[in-house]
């Protein structure tokens, strides 16, 4: 029997976790609302070395602390524009972990099933699910991870015979779960976790690198899921709590992501096993543009009254972040005024634009969203669009079929001058054409847009 | 009640919980949103770490070991890269070190 | 875990559901809302009909049938007058009985 | 040991309460949601039918039969204004029936408290906790409803030796709770149920009339927590789940309630005891005031572009609801633009005006929330406040310290003019005056609502 202060001290716990999630929800609470998951963790994890009878207690802390030191060492590491592939593998190592409890409690659950009654079916089937769910995690994650990082190709990998693949292994799963629950053995077990690794890679090749950040949410809610059941396993509240918090609030999370990107989850995930790529094409186009030079740009800046900025992915490519931000305080200087126009979806991840620009040191008030911008689009004498292609693409609004079409887009199309800078025509995430490239108005820069606007910024310091 | 009951009603009552939670969380949040919750699911740490202690077969031994690197890895970076993100979100408010932005863009 | 830790932990769970569920309200609704919430309450009617049913003393019984009948008053009552309420807000959403409204109060 | 499907039925009706308390707390699925709790509710009730061998069948039919038939009875015959009652005479019963219930469940307890360990001190103590709070729960609900249907004085009752009476049955409630947990005995069980009764009695006699409404959340709440206590009693996963989400989100509501007129529970249920009423005066103001006929508005209104009408609790005193749709129905005919102004504390209950003129068949639309009508005083000609004081009151703004200080009012003094109909120079329900009142652009159109309304229609007709 658990001695009271532990499952009291447990179920505080799993009250911290989901104050924890409340606090990261809102920007104020947010960041102690990391600390209060962060304290509850640690004293959860603290608790059985002080009621449980431990065995190979010196391994055990060796092994916490080289977690603990990767895990430092990668968190502080990354570049703030690493960070959906850091958490990708944050999440992979979790599901990994879960499943090889699930492994272990597999092996101590086999030998108890020879008593009558005394391991239920329910625990059986839950320690399938954690196995499998975990592996398919894992896999999973490692996949984003390398196409986010660009170890391989971030485009859609899909071969002849995936569907049948991934529809067998799907099969072989469900059979394995079924021995596991009639008539375990370790073997099957790890049989699973392998059929599980399968999958995972076969859920995440199909996938666009830009929807990868949704599959990566939805892993996490996957991961979620397995140490919930993993909770049930071990008969331990806060894991079936935390892992059910993370799992729920996971999915919707999902959802949400999808949502702001005019897509669905099961559209992303097996939009390009249906045939046909999630993505449009990636060539350029050849239609004819009006370009000009840093120096014709920076007097169109210089001399304007109100001017907004639209970065978008293409700006955390560069990594200009910082480049950016001078330019605009010397506009700012110059009476100019200049609001950044933060599309939720710009980049490839939520908020990662207001990550980016938070980390050169832009001011808070600065960053406007889109809800609030998109009325001034049609007073503003110069829009500089950095790196962004699909968020002011007027597609969404009048091209139906596009695959951005019904997404909010920012109304850059308004303004008296469009300036973009870009390296190429080719098309952004979605893989469309931008009409607003072509458009009279428009202006176009090449270049990386470091480089771009490194120059920019001393021909406008130059007027 | 039995005991696979309690289980689900707990369960289902944390899903209620999950979701209700975050219901109001804005885009720009959703990223360190599901960075911390992908820390809080580190949490199988602990279950990695029982497991582990009350084991007495060498290769379980060795697998509870890997899961505990693992899960560490998962829960302690989890926290800390979501910590690192949250800082930039709030650092700003007011000691903004932009002399000029008052002027021109206020 | 033991019994009353399972109840507590229900009990904590569903704090927050009840908590976050209505955090939404608009102060229109809260009368109505106020009035379903009464009428869930009336559920105690299930515990009054299985202590009611499961007595053998007569005193008891008496005492168990006033509680059923003024739980059932509470339950019925309770949902029939939130119908009521609620039937008026959202009746005249379209089918408004106003033929003049439109061209003023547009 | 109860049957697996029965145990699943009261989960899933658990679940069904709780989408029932999120759909009424939005406009479009309220009506959805209540339905969806009274559904579980009925099914719940029916499970015990059929599992357990139930005695005395017939009696119990009869017993529902009955309570449904008042229930129903009640909740039709209820009119819109005498709603707040109206549930708290039904919260009241509810609070009732869990003392009652607690009381027999502590009859059978007794005899099991002879063997070791039987019964665990948290049983008792939640049945005591029930019997507490369920009585002071019904007696404080019959002393609203008698406040609020008028049967004895709205105004707070005290008397000197309230405070101590007060502690001391506090104190007695305490004991004999820890008896009943040492020693249970029915007879200790009526004794705590009687100094419930007399606490409930105590705890809402000093309340305002007006701060009733936010009583009677409050004891709602507490018959929810009584019901919650009664599941665990009982064992019982949906009466533990439903009891819980009221209390949690009654306590919510109130606080949210109180916050809307500005107040602290706390200062609502204890000013009076602290000496000093919670409520102003109540008398008539002597200071000089332009008053005219119901012609001379009839004038104003009739030529006026832009009318706006703030009801208040007047106007449901005066049952006046129907006449004033119809003299604004005449107003839009004539082309004048009319809208009300819906405060959200306006009148003795939140959604107090929704509720009464919807009942008048009012167009939604017409029906404009504070925040959204605020701006637009200031282009109105006539702001006509019928029935209203406090939610007009400028001192909200200027005079610190006034009972309303700092409550959102609606700005109908920016208004070219303001016509008030009410029956005299009577503060409202914060018992301060209003300057608006005094304000050269405000007319006086003194009378009953009704009679006043009457008289103005005619006028506007013959305009
Ligand atoms: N935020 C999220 O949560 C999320 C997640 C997944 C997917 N997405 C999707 O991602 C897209 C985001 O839109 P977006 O407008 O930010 O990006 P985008 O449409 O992908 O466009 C990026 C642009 O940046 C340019 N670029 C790339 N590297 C550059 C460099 N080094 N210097 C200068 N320009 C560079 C590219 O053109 P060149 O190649 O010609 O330079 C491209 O036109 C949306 O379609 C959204 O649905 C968003
Ligand atoms: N809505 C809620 O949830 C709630 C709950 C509790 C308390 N409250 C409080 O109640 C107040 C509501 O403000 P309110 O402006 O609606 O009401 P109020 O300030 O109480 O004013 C009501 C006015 O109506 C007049 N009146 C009464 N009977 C009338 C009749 N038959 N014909 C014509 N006039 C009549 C009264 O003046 P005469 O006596 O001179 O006629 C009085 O000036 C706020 O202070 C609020 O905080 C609200």
């Amino acid at each position: 029997m658990t001695p009271i202060w532990v499952q009291l001290t447990y179920l505080a716990c799993a009250v911290c976790f989901i104050l924890a999630l409340k606090g990261l929800s809102g920007p104020k609470t947010a960041r102690i609302g990391n600390l209060i998951g962060a304290a509850a963790a640690v004293v959860a994890v603290a608790v059985p070395f002080f009621y449980l009878d431990l065995d190979h207690l010196a391994l055990i802390l060796v092994a916490i602390a080289i977690g603990t030191a990767g895990g430092v060492f990668g968190a502080q590491r990354v570049q703030m524009t690493q960070m959906p592939q850091m958490v990708a593998l944050f999440n992979g190592v979790g599901g990994g972990a879960a499943a090889l409890v699930a492994l272990l409690e597999l092996h101590e659950l086999i030998p108890l099933t020879e008593i009558d009654g005394a391991v239920n079916w329910f625990t059986l089937a839950a320690t399938a699910f954690t196995i499998l769910v975990g592996s398919i995690s894992f896999a999973g994650s490692v996949v984003t991870f390398a196409k986010l990082q660009e170890l391989m190709t971030s485009r859609p990998v899909v071969f002849p015979g995936l569907p049948i693949l991934f529809g067998a292994s799907g099969i072989a799963a469900v059979v394995l779960g079924v021995v596991t629950v009639t008539g375990p053995a370790v073997w099957v077990g790890v049989v699973l976790a392998l059929v599980g690794l399968l999958i995972g890679l076969l859920l995440v090749l199909p996938v666009g690198g830009a929807d990868v950040p949704i599959v990566i949410s939805l892993l996490n809610a996957f991961t979620g899921l397995t140490v919930a059941a993993g909770g049930y396993v071990l008969d331990n509240v806060v894991l079936l709590v935390a892992g059910t918090l993370v799992g729920a609030s996971g999915t919707f999370l999902t959802m949400l992501m999808a949502k702001a990107m005019g897509r669905s989850v099961a559209n992303i995930l097996f939009g390009a096993l249906k045939g046909g790529s999630t993505l449009g094409s990636g060539e350029a186009s050849d239609r004819p543009v009006k370009s000009a030079g840093p120096e014709d740009v920076a007097i169109l800046l210089g001399y304007a009254d109100r001017v907004i900025v639209v970065p978008g992915y293409g700006l955390a490519v560069a990594q200009a972040q910082h480049t950016l931000r001078e330019l605009v305080e010397v506009l700012i200087a110059r009476g100019t005024k200049v609001d950044y126009a933060i599309h939720p979806v710009a980049g490839r991840m939520p908020g990662h634009m207001n990550v980016l620009l938070a980390e050169a040191q832009v001011p808070y008030e600065q960053l406007v969203e889109m809800d609030e911008i998109n009325g001034e689009f049609k007073h503003t004498d110069v829009v500089l669009v950095v790196g962004a292609n699909d968020v002011v693409n007027p597609a969404a609004k009048t091209t139906p079929g596009a695959p951005i079409y019904g997404m909010p887009i920012l109304n850059a199309d308004e303004a008296q001058q469009v300036v973009f800078m870009k390296r190429s025509m080719r098309p952004g995430f979605a893989g469309i054409e931008n009409e607003l490239l072509f458009d009279p108005r428009t202006t176009l820069l090449f270049g990386d847009a470091k480089d771009s606007l490194g120059k920019l910024l001393n021909a406008v310091k130059a007027l | 009640m039995s005991e696979p009951i309690v289980w689900l009603t707990i369960f289902v009552l944390s899903v209620f919980v999950g979701i209700d939670v975050i219901a109001k969380v804005s885009s720009t949040l959703q990223t360190p949103l599901m960075s911390g919750a992908n820390a809080i699911h580190g949490i199988i740490l602990l279950g990695a770490v029982i497991v582990t202690g009350t084991t007495d077969n060498d290769v379980a031994l060795v697998v509870g070991l890997v899961a505990i690197v693992l899960a560490a890895i998962n829960m302690v970076g989890g926290f800390v890269v979501t910590d690192r993100m949250l800082q930039m979100f709030v650092r700003k408010k007011k000691p903004a070190p932009a002399p000029t932005s008052d002027g021109g863009a206020a």
